[in-house]
Parts: C-alpha cells; structure tokens; sequence
C-alpha cells in the first residue's frame, strides 16, 4: 500500500505507546515529533523521534495534558496531525476539537462521537437505543445514599459502583450488601473526583465470574464500519488489563458469539458517528449472555494481539483514516489466523500486592525469535519514573493454535529478565502454567483466585545451593580476597545455634 | 574460601574453591552431610553467570539487593546473604525490639496524604500516610497500636525506598 | 496442536540456528542439550540450553564435524535424536547412519535420500529422470581440461563451473571464454577439495541474470509430501544470501509459476524418497523458465521468510515428523499471507569486499516492534569467533504487502545498532532502498551491480558538525580536563595549512 | 574548550562550551565563516548519546576506532579524531614514506599459506600471504615490486588485525 499524506506527525503521549506510533510513522515515511516532561528527556521516543519538543514539569497536568503546550508544539514543528495514544488527552474531546480549530487532524474518532460515549451513562443510553444489550442498571447518577439504597434494592446484590467519566478500574466499588452501600460509595465517588475531576457515580447488576471481552471496530469517514474480532481481557489485577489473547477461549467453543458481539459493537459505532479505530468493551457471562459496557474511543494497550491474528496493522490504518483514505477493506476480508496472547510487563511486585517500583533498569534481556513481538518503552540504564503508568513493556505472541501460543509465550518468558526494578514477569510464568488458564476457564476475578489457590512448591537443595554459591561466587570478584587471612572466628550465627540446613 | 551463607531464614556454611572457570564448593549446615558441587561458571555478562553442573546448563543473575543479593535462576528469586568469616562478628546485627516501631516506604515515590499528627495516639491497623507513585497509592498503616513520636514527612514531599516516614512508640 | 513424543532432543549446531532449534524445543515442551567446542563455552546456545556438552577444540572437526563425539554425547545425556541444523554434519549421510545405528533419530531426510541429492550431479540425474526441467550441461564429473574443453564448446560459453560436493558457493567458477578456462578449472577443483575433500567438479550452461529461487517442500515417513511454496534469494554475495524473501515478486507478476515449481520439486523429493524439511533450488531466467539446481536436504537459513507467510512452525514440524507423526496438511492447506523478508547480518565489512570481522561485541540494540523477527546468536560482551561463518543474525520482517515490508524492514535496520566488529547493516539500508530493488528486477548478480553503480551521496554539512562534536563531547567525558591549561600552541595541522573547511 | 577536529581528510578547530546537557559549539576551517551549534547532548547508554538540534532528534553513537573515534548518526558512519591544541604537536606523525612498505593482515585470523620467502623478489600484485577467518580467505598482495625484507608469520599462527605479516623494501 501506498503511504498516506501526511508529511509529519506529532505524537502527543510517552512510553511504549509513544514507540509503537514513531515505528509506524516511520514505516509510513512520516516524520515523527515526540512531546516529553521534564523526565523523559531520555526516554525511548525521544530518541527515536525525528524532532522532540520539552513540554514541562513531571506532573502530567504540566506536560502530557497540557492542551495548549501540545498543539504549540505541532505548529512550531509544521505536523499536521496529532496521535494521541492512549490514556492522557486520548478520548479529550475538548483536546480533538482544539486540534481541528488549529487546523490539526486529530487522529481519532470525531469529538461529537468522543462526547457522546465519554460518559458511561450516555454510552449505556445511546448502547439501549442502538440495541446493544446492557448489563441490568440505572443508566443516570447517583443522587445520594438513599437513591443508591433505593436502586441497589431494586437490581438486587451484588452491585457495582462506577465512575461516569472513568476508566482503568478507578472510581469502582464491588458492593455486596446494602451494608457495604455507605462506605463504597464514598470511596468511589472520592477516588472519581480524584481522577477524573468528577464524582458522578452509577450503580449496575454485578454479573459474576465475567469474562472482559471487547471487540475492535475500524471506520472511515464515510461511514464504512467494518469490525476486527475479540480480545479476551479478563486477566485483570486491580481492574487492569495484565494478560489478553485473540481469539478469546470462548469464541473457539462458540463461533456465533463472535459475529453477535461484532454486530453489536457496530451498531453502537454508527449510532454514535464514528469513525478511525475504537474498541466496544463487554461482559460476558457464564450462560454466554453479553452486556455492552462502554466503547473507548481510542487505541487500546493490547491491540497487538488483533493485529497478529488479522495481519492489519491499527496504527497504520489510524493515519490513513485520519489522512482522509476510505477504508479499502470489507468485513469478509477479515480473516482470522492462528491464536495470539499478549502480556503487560508492569514495573511491580506482585508478591507485595503489585507494588510499584519505579527506579532504574540495570539489565535489560528481551526475548526474540519466531513468533514473538516486544513493544517496549525502556532500555537498560533508563530510570523508569515514578510519574506515571508502571507499564514498560507489552510481549505479545502468535502460534498457530492457543496451546502453542501459550506455550510460545512461556518460552518467551523465561528468556526475558529485567533486574534493578521489580516486574511481573514471574507471575506470567505461573498464570500460563496454571490448569484453569490452559483450559480457557477465564472471568475477572481469575487472577485473585489464583494467587489464592497457589501453594508454595516443592523446593529443591540444589537451586538453592546453586544459588548460594553463585552469590559468594559474585562478591568473590567484586571484592577480591585478602592476601593475609585473619585467623577465623566463630560465626555468631553459628554459635547462636542458628545455622540449619538450607531447605 | 569460607562463606557463611543466608538464603531467606536459613543458614550454612560455605566452603569453595575457584580453579579457571570451575568451582568446587561445599555446602554444610547442623543437620546433613555437606553436599558438594562442582560447578563451570562463567560470567558471560555482567553479573549474568552462564553455569554448568555436569552437563545441566543454568543462567544465573545476581544483583544486589538493599540487603544482600538477588539471584534469579530459570524464573526462581533467592535473596541471599554472603558473610567472610572473619567479619561475621562484626555483622551480628541487634534484632531485638526497642519497643519503637520505623514504618518506612516501600517504594520511591510522593507522599500525597499525612493523615496523623505528632504525638497522636493511633490504633493498630489505623492509617498513617499515604504514597503514591505510578498512580498506584498505598497506605502505611500502623502495625500496632501507640503514639506517633515523629513524623519525617509532609504531603507533596518525594521519598526513597526505604526512607523512613514515621516513628511509632 | 500436542508436543511430539520426544523427551531431550541434541543440537549438533551452533550460533543463531542452534539458538533457533533450543526455543523449538522448549516451546514443545522438550529438554534441550547444546554441544559446545571451546570457543563457544559462552555462546548463547548454551546459555539457553537445558544440558551443555563441550565436545573439543574450535576447529570444526575436533568439535562441530566430530561424527563420534557427538553421538557420544547424545548417549550420556539421554538424548533421543539428533538435529542438525544447517552446514556442518546437516548433509552428512554417514552420520545419519550412524545417528539411527546408536539408536538415535536424525531429525532429517532418511540417509538413502541425503545420498541420491547428495552429490549434484546425481541429483541432477534425479531430477532430469523425474521430469523437473534442469539447466543445459553435462551431469557426469569433468575429466581433464581437454574434456572441459569438449563440454563447454557443446554447450557454448559463458559456462560455470561447480563442485559436485559443493554448497555455499565454494568450487564455483564462470568461465566466459575458453581462455578462462584453464585457471578456472584449476581454482574450482582446488577450492572444491580443500572444502569438500573431492576435487569433483561439473560444467553447466550460464544462465545470465537468473534470480536464484527455491521451493521449501514438508513430507512424513508415509510419502506425504507438500511444498510451502518458494523464496527468492537472488541477493547474494561471494555466492552466499544475503536478503531473502516470500512471495518472490517474480510470483506476484506471475502466479502460475509457483504451482509449477513447486510440483517440480515434489517430483524431485518423491523420486527421492524424501522426507522431513527439504529445499529444491532452482534459477529462473528472464523469461521465466526455471532449471532445477539441486536439493538441500536439511533445514534453510532463510526458512523464517516461509514461516512468516505460511503461520506454520518448520523446526516443529521437523521434530513432529522425526517423532514419526503423519503430517496433517494437504495442499490446499497451505495459505500466503503478505510479504516476509529477511536480511542476514554477517561480521563482515561490506565496503572492503566483504572482509570478515570477528571480534568482541561492545554494544548490540537490536530492533522490535510489529512485525520483526530476530533470530540471533549473539549478545553484547560476546566475542564473535574468526573460526565459523559470520553469521551474526538473521533479522526478518512480515507486512501485508512487499512495499510495506521494505519500508518496514528499513524501519528494522535503522533500528539495529551493533559495535565493536563491522556488520554489514548498512548495506541493507541501501538495497532496500535501490529503486530496482523496489521493483523487485533481482538476479544473482545483482548486489556486485548496485554496488557498482552507487555513487557518493551529496555529503551534508550538519552531520559532519554534529559527529564532530559529539565525538569531543565524548572525548572529554572520558578524559576529564585538567585543571591548568597550558599555554596554547600552534598545530602542526594548521601551520603545515592543511585545516580546511569540512565538507 | 578547543580542539582540532580531523574528519576523513578534512581538518577544523572546534570551540565548544559545555553547560549542563547542552553543549554550544563552533566549527571553523580556513575557508568558511565559522558554523555555530547549540545541542542538548544526552548520554543515554555508554557511549550512546541522544542529541536534540533544535526540535530534530538523532541518535550518536560513538566507539572507539583503530585510530580515533568511530561515531554513527542515522546509518552513516564518520571517523573522527579528536586533538588537543596543547597536544597537536606531539601527534604530529610522520607521514613519509621510507620506500619501506608493511602489509598487515586487516583482520583477526589463521595464517593459512605464506607465498614467498624472505629474500625473493615480488611484483606488484603478486600475492604474499594467505590469512583466514570465518570461511573466508584473504590474499595480501603486493602493493608495488619490491624485496622480500622480512616475514613475520609462519603458516597456522593467529594474527590480530593490523598485526605486521611481511616488510617489503
């Protein structure tokens, strides 16, 4: 294909995200523009970009959200478009219409459409009009306690307390009983007005044990909607995504599902006018009974795993999209090929309940080889800072079936080793082996029940001895010894009776 | 060579030899005859061991940590601490409790909330203060009850790993 | 799809294939033991392997080519087959022998096939007897000069010359007049014994700019074969690939040919007997006639290009068809996808003919991203040896469409950085982007040609500035500045007036 | 700061100004009016520098050569040799020829055949001594006629690259 028109292309977001656009705008011999705070000046994009312009101070609020810095930083650098990734000013309607005002393309749907699906609520309404089902619910805020007391009763418990203007799993509140009501939601409505400057909060039916799936749609400005598939996103850990896969393991044992889901998610598109890549979330339940949550209308982290299955490349079709081209593809020229898993490399500890750990990566070893793609934000000697999202990487796999990507992917694993920083790349390796994984027996609550369920395993004498004497092995060089050994005195440990045999 | 070794809760004593890139090494402890092992290791990167034992070939990483060292083997994590002998004394550390308590920050970041004050009493499991880093904040609660004796840090403030926030007694 | 039933697998190899043929085996669940000689103690292979044994000194026949030691270490280590790779004992049919007399399966062709394929000549013979057309020349080994004199006035000149045992373009001469004839006579037989331990060497018609493409063909142990369609590997020098691709674009002008070569070749591989992974060459000439060259009976360097199109797994479905599994794809099965191209990176430096560069790897930045696929034997610190080939990598790109790859795969090698020894990376940067490389006019002597009609590129002032500055910045970073000064002097550059403006 | 800079063939003095990461310099030869510079220089990885040029971005590497600095930008490769004013004179090499001419192996590899004697007499082009490395033979030859002077490697001796094989006169 040829490229599209644009010349040079201002990418208005950080990270691996900020990667992924320079690589395609590259492949497409568009000029990239990275925008950077005051920490990323070392950052990855920067030093792939083309042009880079200083935004500000860490804070997003003074460099990724600044409106006006960004599009003073497209005109200083003659781009005519903006990609917005994800997250940040991405679905800122406020911000694409800035753009079009300073005769920027904003890559990505209409604002009209990013108004009409950026509250949950309006989502929900516009979903019921355009025939989506929904999950059972008051679509309108919660007034006060006593109105939620009042609409809680009236769906029944479990509940589920949302924040209208939210996203990645902030401002929510699982509610069991009326007992839990008050305190819930307080929570939820401060941790919205947190987030998201608002703490409109709504109340919906808690389906139980769900599957996240979503299907991606694709648009052009004529109206031609075309849709992608699924991806199965139910591996979440505090509401956020941390493992998805296409197809979803409930798509192979129910193809239908996939077609039903796909007419749905664009029936919502038309009815809300949109156009570029967006992405319809939903519930599944256990009876395979789907529920339209919301549509984000953006690129999602883990649109890889579509793009390996397809073989369509988003990205590419975003700019072209944007730079006015008609979408040349049909529905039936989707084809769907083999099996693909993605896993988000996080800077965290899960055995400290994900804790964050930002700070700077020592070593660095990705993994390669058939079948695997890495889409990193990071490099050995990077300090990863403490100022936004622990995402560093995303490894995503393709095989030819589900049990070979699973076991791709676990290949993948091992060879990858990041040390300085925590990550969770140890916890991939126990999700990918675990039986209810490999059986495709997937809902949000997975990856609690796992870590719930997961006993300590038989230890072996000699990792650990080989452990120990890599160790003395290590500070032996580092520390090279004395020539005049002292003579030796008893361990104190030793004498205190506390040396035991290493288990 | 003599090591004393710790790994975790446990531990041995440590006897090696490094002859080339081969190591023939000794682990003893109270209980079991000592168990031998004649390794080919060899630092292929830095701090990355190549290592062979007999014919099973393991990579091996070690970095360190805030105490001692990480090693990671085929997606394993030991934390292991290597003491010389002669200086073992010296490393007896006290591990007897004043009574005073040190809740620190497990992780870099900024402090967003303080939610005591100085010299107010406060209840185990009640929250001291909050941190926030990568958009993740974490509460420091106290882990038993008593008084708040000093307080290190304000709201807005950056902190360490490992920095101490509040004092407890 | 399920494991194969082996439980460890050798790999008689070394570099990024040994690499290539360990992330097989732990993605099938399969332990893995790497053989070493004493160079390679460090090597990536094994790093990665499950068991490691040293077999003897760097040189090829104490180690890599030592039949016995080998097999010896499949025996202590349990192994229950042997892979081979490619090169050293890959085409060895003695050692397949041996392989199946010590109770080992050589995960390849039967030896009675490695046999009849094994010498070009009767290859050829093979092949003219099974129906697959072959270039004009004369099958049976030359005698004298006086008989190369006989056959090459037959057949008319230019002809070339090859060696019967050859490969890799070793005891390989065009000889365009009968006054070349004698010195090449001379200079094949000599290189072909000194290679191959035979002097044996044929002569052939020439055909004038052929592009060199092959068909990758798949059968099981019940007759079974299939061919996953071809490679164009016109790109060469010295003889050897260096860029491959699928489709070939001579395919994408004309789609029959495919179906004709490849039934050629599964014609050859049938009267052969053959089965496992298999390669039959072929050069096609302008006007689209193809000639059988010969077989090669084991696996490609460049088969990533065909698992990049075809989704299918060939070091898999080598280990499943050595494990004695019938191979579950007709035909009809086979689709191509888009367009895989691949570069290999040798140790090499391009711009003083080629000259090898072993060496110490100081600094290795490979690229990532969608669609990239690296198959490497190395890692920064390593040190390149001068005694195998210089292989360093193979980097190979899909897109979904040939312009997409190129400007993809140009992406890739902009990305890729290595330090320390010379590489030929930026020497891909130019083929991909030669305009008769673009329209895809390739032939075998295609490379020599560019290379001969490149000129200079218009020299900018800023880049020279720039390098020169960075280099001072790093100059005195290294080498702090010392506190006094001391007077100044004139240089002898500028006094002797050689300081000029730097263009 | 000054320094000559010798790029290729071509000379030029540098002025440069360090000040944080950014680093003002000025280029000058004899023929054009000096060209000014103001970058903000990163090293991001040793001997890796991210540099900003205004809103353009590029990627320097720098390594060092046989003789200077070896620094790519783009895919383009420079040479670069970096001089002290107050040491230029010190590095003011001979250039002449002595009419005494030494043929080094340009790579690091195995004497696989020597072609001549010490003594002999050779022609120009004759080839002199055959090194291997990676599969791949190299025949040194003569670069005029001349002498035989000496011969500093025997068949199956490694040689580094630049490593002296044969003097000829």
């Amino acid at each position: 294909m040829r490229p599209p028109k644009f010349r040079k292309v201002l990418v208005a977001n950080r990270g691996e995200i900020a990667v992924r656009v320079i690589r395609a705008l590259r492949e497409l011999g568009i000029a990239s523009v990275a925008v950077y705070s005051d920490t990323d000046r070392d950052s990855l994009a920067v030093r792939m970009a083309n042009e880079a312009v200083h935004l500000g101070a860490a804070a997003s609020s003074e460099s990724y959200l600044a409106i006006e810095k960004i599009i003073g930083a497209a005109q200083r650098t003659g781009a005519q478009a903006i990609h917005p990734g994800y997250g940040f000013l991405s679905e800122n309607a406020d911000f694409a219409e800035a753009c079009e005002r300073a005769g920027i393309v904003f890559i990505g749907p209409p604002a009209a459409a990013i108004r009409k699906l950026g509250s949950k609520t309006a989502a929900r309404r516009l979903a019921i009009a355009a025939g989506a089902p929904v999950v059972p619910g008051v679509q309108k805020p919660v007034l006060d306690l006593d109105d939620a007391r009042h609409i809680a009763a009236e769906i029944s418990y479990p509940v589920i307390l949302k924040a209208a203007a939210g996203g990645g799993g902030k401002g929510m509140r699982r509610v069991n009983t009326e007992g839990e009501l008050e305190a819930g939601l307080r929570d939820a409505s401060s941790e919205a007005e947190r987030s998201f400057k608002s703490s409109e909060v709504y109340i919906e039916k808690l389906v139980t044990k769900p599957r996240h799936i979503e299907i991606q749609i694709l648009g052009d400005r004529d109206g031609h909607v075309i849709h992608l598939g699924e991806r199965e996103c139910s591996l979440q850990r505090r509401h956020q995504k941390v493992v998805e896969e296409c197809p979803s393991p409930v798509m192979l044992a129910c193809p239908e599902l996939r077609h039903a889901m796909g007419e749905a998610a664009l029936r919502v598109a038309r009815a809300a006018g949109y156009y570029n890549a967006g992405t319809c979330e939903f519930l599944v339940d256990e009876h395979r009974n789907f529920y339209f949550l919301e549509m984000n209308t953006r690129l999602q982290v883990e649109h890889p795993v579509t793009e390996l299955v397809t073989g369509l490349d988003l990205v590419h079709w975003q700019l072209r999209i944007a730079a006015g081209e008609s979408l040349a593809l049909q529905q039936e020229d989707i084809h769907f090929r083999g099996s693909a898993i993605e896993c988000r490399v996080y800077a965290e500890d899960p055995e400290q309940n994900y804790m964050p750990s930002p700070g700077k990566i020592l070593g660095l070893k990705e993994p390669s080889g058939p079948g695997i793609r890495i889409d990193s934000g990071v490099y050995p000697g990077w300090t990863v800072p403490m100022d936004y999202d622990p995402l560093l990487a995303k490894l995503a796999v393709w095989a030819e079936d589900r049990p070979s990507a699973i076991r791709r992917m676990l290949r993948a694993v091992r060879e990858y080793s990041v040390t300085g920083i925590q990550t969770n790349l140890r916890l991939f390796q126990e999700i990918l082996e675990d039986t209810h994984f490999d059986a495709g027996l997937l809902h949000t609550g997975f990856l609690d029940e796992m870590m719930a369920r997961r006993g300590r395993g038989e230890e072996q004498f000699e990792m650990h001895d080989i452990a120990a004497i890599v160790a003395a092995f290590h500070v032996a060089r580092q520390q090279p010894q004395r020539t005049a050994p002292s003579a030796e005195r008893t361990s104190l440990w030793r004498s205190a009776g506390r040396t035991e045999v290493m288990r | 060579m003599k090591r004393f070794i710790r790994n975790g809760s446990v531990e041995a004593m440590l006897e090696m030899e490094v002859r080339g890139g081969l190591v023939n090494a000794s682990i003893s402890g109270n209980q079991l005859a000592p168990r031998n092992h004649s390794l080919s290791v060899s630092e292929v990167e830095p701090g990355v061991y190549s290592v062979l034992a007999g014919t099973r070939a393991m990579e091996v990483r070690v970095t360190k940590a805030r105490e001692g060292w990480t090693v990671h083997i085929a997606g394993r994590q030991f934390t292991i601490d290597v003491v010389d002998p002669r200086e073992a004394s010296a490393c007896g550390k006290g591990f007897g409790r004043q009574g005073r308590q040190e809740i620190v920050s497990p992780m870099p970041g900024k402090v967003v909330r303080v939610l005591v004050e100085e010299g107010s009493a406060v209840e185990e499991g009640q929250g001291l203060i909050v941190v926030e880093a990568m958009k993740m904040q974490n509460e420091m609660k106290a882990p038993k009850a008593g008084k708040v004796l000093a307080l290190a840090a304000r709201a807005g403030a950056s902190v360490t790993a490992g920095e101490v926030l509040v004092t407890l007694e």
